[in-house]
C-alpha cells in the first residue's frame, strides 16, 4: 500500500494529539520525544517536558538521541538531581503524563522490557526498567506507544517490568498505586483504551485504511473492541512538515 | 593541606582494588570513559561494578573481563541497540557475569540511602512487577502511621565511585553543571572518591560560587586532570557528545573479534587518555562546545 | 501560559485561609517578613505555622493571635535573646498556643517526605532522648535488611508555603543562592506555593542558568515581587541582616506592650511592605550587599 | 580576683587545643565559632568549618551572630541544603567533632536545651534541640562547652534533648550511636572527661588558681576526679591578641 504518510508519523501525529496545552509530561527518547515537541509546536505550546535525566521544561534546539542530549540542557528551566526527578517530581504526583513502550504488552497495559525467555538464562536480553517502572505507578496518566504484532502482543509476558491495569488479578486501587496507568496504546494501526471496568485494553479507533481483522490478527489475546470503532484523521500537512522538515530531517526515529 | 592531584594511573593503582564495588557514575553525561579505560588497562578481576546505565564503558569493562557481577537499571545504548558484550554475558554466559537489576529510582534509591547513612531507602514502587521476584533485595516496610506497605531498596555503598566534573581545585572540591544524575549520592556512600576534571582551578574559582560545589573535597582521596576524560561521553560547555561512535558500538559490540580489536587498539594500545586523544586528532573540531555562558551572581553582604 | 504575577495582599488573600497550615521557610536567609506582616494584618486566626526555627516573624504572628499551633525545631531570637510572645505563650499560656515539637533533623525530614509524597522519613536519631515522649508523632521503623530500629517522623504537607527567592520569572521560576535550608522541600511538600521575589527577571534570564533554579513555575501559585521583603531577615547578593534589629526585638518582645505597639506601627500601621520601607529610609545606606560577583559558566555544546 | 584574662577568653582558648589541624568541626555560634576560628589561625589552619545552615568550609571575615549568616557562605567552599548536611555529612559519619552547649548537663554528658520544670507547663522554655540531638548521635565525638554552677549540672535533667555517655541505664552502644559522644566538657574552672568504663564525666584538669572544691561546689552530683588533675596553661598572648584583637574585637561572646 502506497501512502503519503510512515506508520511512524502516525503514530507520532496520533500521541501529539493527546497532550493538552500546559501539562507536565515525563518524555523518553524517540517517538514519544518527536510528538511532545510536535504538540507544542502546535496546540501545546507551554508543555513542560521533563526528563529522566533532571531537565525541566526543556526546549531542545537539535533532537536529541539520547535521554540526557546536552540539547535538553541548554536554555532549560531547570536542571535537578535523578533524586529529585524520581521523588519530588514523580513520586510527588507532578507528572500528569508518561510515555511508555515495550517489546511486549499484554492486555492490561503491563509491559515487558526485561527478558524474552526466562530471566535466568533469556533468549533475549532487554534493557530493563530504566525508569519505566516508576513513571508506571505514578504518572497520572500513561500512554503507551508500540507497534502492533503478536509477538509485541501476547496473550502472557515473560516478564512484568512496568504494571498496567491489571497486574495478577489485582487493581491499581488494590496494588495502592497512585497514576491511573495506561489509559491508551498508540499502535501503528489503531488506538486501544483501557475499559474501566474490565482494566482491558479495548480497540477503540481504526486508522485510515486498515480493518478490525488488520488489528485482531496482530493481538495475542482475543482482542475486544467498542462496537463504534472511532476514525482517526490522518497525519496533517502541518504536522508532516513539522516532523519532516524540523524535528526529524535526518529521520532518526521517522521510518 | 597537600595536594591529591595524582596521573589516572597512579589514582587507579591506589584505590581501584580486585574484587571491590567500583562505580563510574555520570546519567549520559560525564561518564569518565578515562578511568573506566584505565581499569581496564591494569587488568582488575573480579569487580562489582554498579551504575544506572552500565553504557559502552562497562560493556568493554564485560568485555575485558573486569566484572564479577553488574548492578543497574537499564542496560542499553540509547537511540543506538544494544551492549552486545553485556548481552552475550546474560544470553550465553561468555564471560560469566552476576547481575542484580533495579529501576532507575531504585538505584538512586539504593546510593541515597548510603549517601545518607542510612541502611535502606523507601519509595512508592514495584507493586505488580517482576522485579522483586528476580531481585529479593528488593523488599517492603510498613509505614508507621498510615499501615502502607511501601518497597525498600538497601544501601549501596561502593569502595570506589569515579566523578568526572567540570572542575575542581587541587584538594577536590568539584563543581558540576548541565546534568547531575545521581553523582553526589554515589560520591558521599563511597568509601573511596576519585574526582576527574576537565580543568584544574584555583580553589578561588572554587570559593567564588559555592552553590555550584557537587563534591566537597574533605570526600575526595584523588584528583585526576583529564580534559575530554569522558569521551565519547560529553561534557556540557566543553565538548558534545560524539553520537557518531555511539552508532559505531552497536557494530563493534556485536562481533566479540571486532570488539577485543577496538579494545586493542583503544585501550590496551594506548598509554592513556592523552595518546587516546592524540590518535584522533579530528575529535576536537568535531565535538568542541560551542561558548554559551551565563551570567555570574552577586555572593556579597 | 498567564503571569502569575499579583501583589502581596492579593497572594495572600487568595492562598493563606483560616485553619491552614502555612510555612515562610528560609534558614536566617530569605525569611519572609512581608508575608509574615500581610498575613497579620489580614488577621488570620487558627493558623498552624510551621518551620524550623520561628524567628521573629512567627513571634510576630504569634502575639498577634494568628497561630493556634507552632510545629518547630529551634525557637530563640540565635545571639540575642529569646522568643518571649512563644514563651509566654508556652509558660503562661497567653494566649494558648499548642506546640509540636522536632530536631531540626527531624522538621528536615519531615518536609522531605512531604517533598518525595511518602508518609514518612527515616533517621538514625533520638535514642535515648526524651523527644518522642514529649512527642509521640516521633516513632520507630525496622530496618528490613539489617534489623535495626530507626527512627521516624511523619511527612508534613503544608496547605500554604512561602519561599523568599533573589529572582524569578512571572511564571514563579524562582532561582536562589546563598544558604538553601529546606526551601526547595517545604513548596514541593506544600499544596499551593506562595514565591517573592527580590527583582522579577525574564523567562530568559532563568533559562541562562538552569542549575540555579530552586523551584519550577509548575508548583507555584503565585509570584510577589517586593524588594526588600525579607527585612530584617537578608538576601544574599542584595542586603544584609539587620543584626541590630534581631537584638532590639529582646526588649520589644519582652514587654507585651511594647510588643502591640511594635505591630500597631509596623504592621498594622503600615499599608504594605512598599509604606513599611519608606518609614526607615536608612536601611539601604546601612544594609545594601556590596558587589561580589561570580563568573558565569558555559552551558555550550 | 583580678586576672589578665576572663573565663570566657580561657574556655575558647581550651576549646581551640582540642582542635587538630585538617578536622571537620560542625560549628556553633558564640564561643564554638570562636574557638574554631582560633585554632584555624594558629595550629589548625585546614580545620573545615560546617555550619548546620549548609555553609561547608566557611571562612567569615567577620563575626557571625548567626549561625546563618551571609559571611559563612561568600567565600565558602560549598553550600547545600540541610537536607545534605543531616544526611550525606552529619548521619553519614563525616563530622568529626560537633560542640554542644546547654542549660543543663548531667554526669553522663546529657543535655537539656527544652525545658527547665515540667514539658507541659515548663518554668522556662529553652529553644529546644536545634541540631543538637542529632549532633550528639553523630558527630565523632563531641565536646561540651559550659560554665560551672549547681544549676547548670544538676543531678537530674528536666528533659533529656541530647545523648550522653549513658541514658537512662543504656549505653551509647546499646541504644545504636554511631559517634563516641562527649568526651570532654570545657568550664570555666577545669576540663571533666569521660571515663570509658562508667560513662561518667571526671574532673581531670584544673585551670590556674581553682581549687578542687571550687569545682565541686558547682556541680550538683558527686563529682569524681582523677587521682593527678592536669593543669592547664592560661592563655598565650597571641590566643588573646587573636580573641580580642580579630575574633571578636566588639566582645559580643567574650565578656
Amino acid at each position: 500500500m502506497a501512502s503519503e504518510y510512515t506508520p511512524s508519523e502516525m503514530m507520532a501525529a496520533v500521541a501529539a494529539r493527546e497532550l493538552g496545552n500546559g501539562e507536565v509530561v515525563f518524555v523518553g527518547i524517540g517517538l514519544p520525544n518527536l510528538a511532545c515537541n510536535l504538540a507544542r509546536a502546535l496546540q501545546a505550546p507551554d508543555l513542560v517536558l521533563i526528563y529522566e535525566s533532571g531537565a525541566v521544561g526543556a526546549v531542545p534546539e537539535r533532537l536529541p538521541v539520547s535521554i540526557g542530549d546536552p540539547s535538553l540542557v541548554t536554555g532549560s528551566l531547570m536542571i535537578c538531581s535523578m533524586a529529585d526527578v524520581f521523588q519530588l517530581f514523580l513520586q510527588n504526583g507532578k507528572i500528569e503524563v508518561g510515555f511508555l513502550g515495550g517489546a511486549q504488552v499484554d492486555r492490561y497495559g503491563n509491559i515487558n522490557t526485561t527478558v524474552i525467555g526466562g530471566y535466568e538464562k533469556p533468549k533475549v536480553r532487554l534493557p530493563g526498567s530504566g525508569g519505566a517502572a516508576e513513571i508506571a505507578v505514578h504518572a497520572q496518566r500513561v500512554l503507551i506507544i508500540s507497534r502492533l504484532n503478536p509477538r509485541a502482543f501476547p496473550a502472557e509476558l515473560d516478564f512484568l517490568t512496568s504494571p498496567g491495569q491489571r497486574c495478577k488479578g489485582k487493581t491499581r486501587q488494590e496494588l495502592g498505586m497512585p497514576g491511573a496507568g495506561p489509559v491508551k496504546v498508540i499502535t501503528d494501526k489503531g488506538i486501544l483504551e483501557s475499559d474501566p471496568e474490565s482494566g482491558e485494553m479495548v480497540l477503540t479507533a481504526l486508522y485510515p485504511g486498515v480493518t478490525l481483522e488488520d488489528v485482531k490478527a496482530n493481538v495475542g489475546w482475543p482482542l475486544q473492541s467498542r462496537a463504534e470503532l472511532g476514525a482517526v484523521a490522518p497525519p496533517t500537512g502541518e504536522e508532516l512538515r513539522l516532523l519532516r522538515e524540523v524535528l526529524d530531517p535526518r529521520k532518526l526515529f521517522l521510518g | 593541606m597537600h595536594s591529591k592531584v595524582v596521573s589516572m594511573q597512579e589514582a587507579v593503582a591506589a584505590h581501584v582494588r580486585d574484587g571491590d564495588t567500583v562505580v563510574i557514575e555520570g546519567f549520559t553525561h560525564l561518564i569518565c570513559f578515562a578511568a573506566g579505560h584505565e581499569i581496564i588497562r591494569q587488568r582488575r578481576r573480579d569487580l562489582t561494578i554498579a551504575r544506572l546505565t552500565p553504557d559502552l564503558i562497562y560493556d568493554q569493562m564485560i568485555a575485558a573481563g573486569c566484572a564479577r557481577k553488574l548492578v543497574f537499571s537499564w542496560a542499553g545504548n540509547p537511540g543506538a541497540g544494544s551492549l552486545h558484550a553485556f548481552r552475550r554475558a546474560v544470553e550465553k554466559g561468555t564471560p560469566k557475569l552476576e547481575i542484580e537489576e533495579y529501576s532507575h529510582f531504585g538505584m538512586v534509591a539504593r546510593m541515597s540511602a548510603g549517601a545518607a547513612g542510612l541502611p535502606f531507602w523507601t519509595m512508592r514502587n514495584y507493586m505488580g512487577t517482576d522485579l522483586p521476584v528476580a531481585n529479593p533485595r528488593i523488599r517492603t516496610v510498613t509505614c508507621p502511621y498510615t499501615g502502607e506497605v511501601l518497597a525498600t531498596v538497601p544501601a549501596l555503598n561502593p569502595d570506589v565511585t569515579v566523578i568526572h566534573a567540570q572542575r575542581a581545585d587541587q584538594y577536590g572540591n568539584a563543581q558540576v553543571w548541565g546534568l547531575l544524575g545521581v553523582q553526589k549520592e554515589a560520591a558521599f556512600a563511597s568509601k573511596r572518591v576519585i574526582v576527574v576534571v576537565e580543568e584544574l582551578v584555583d580553589e578561588s574559582v572554587i570559593r567564588a560560587d559555592p552553590n555550584r560545589t557537587l563534591i566537597p573535597g574533605m570526600i575526595v582521596d584523588a584528583v585526576v586532570v583529564e580534559p575530554w576524560g569522558c569521551h565519547p561521553s560529553y561534557a556540557q560547555g566543553y565538548y558534545d557528545r560524539d553520537n557518531d561512535f555511539y552508532v559505531a558500538w552497536e557494530d563493534i559490540s556485536r562481533d566479540p573479534a571486532k570488539l577485543q580489536e577496538y579494545l586493542e587498539q583503544w585501550v590496551y594500545g594506548v598509554k592513556d587518555r592523552a595518546e587516546y586523544l592524540a590518535r584522533q586528532p579530528d575529535l576536537k573540531a568535531r565535538l568542541t562546545a560551542k561558548d554559551q555562558y551565563c551570567e555570574g551572581v552577586n555572593y556579597g553582604f
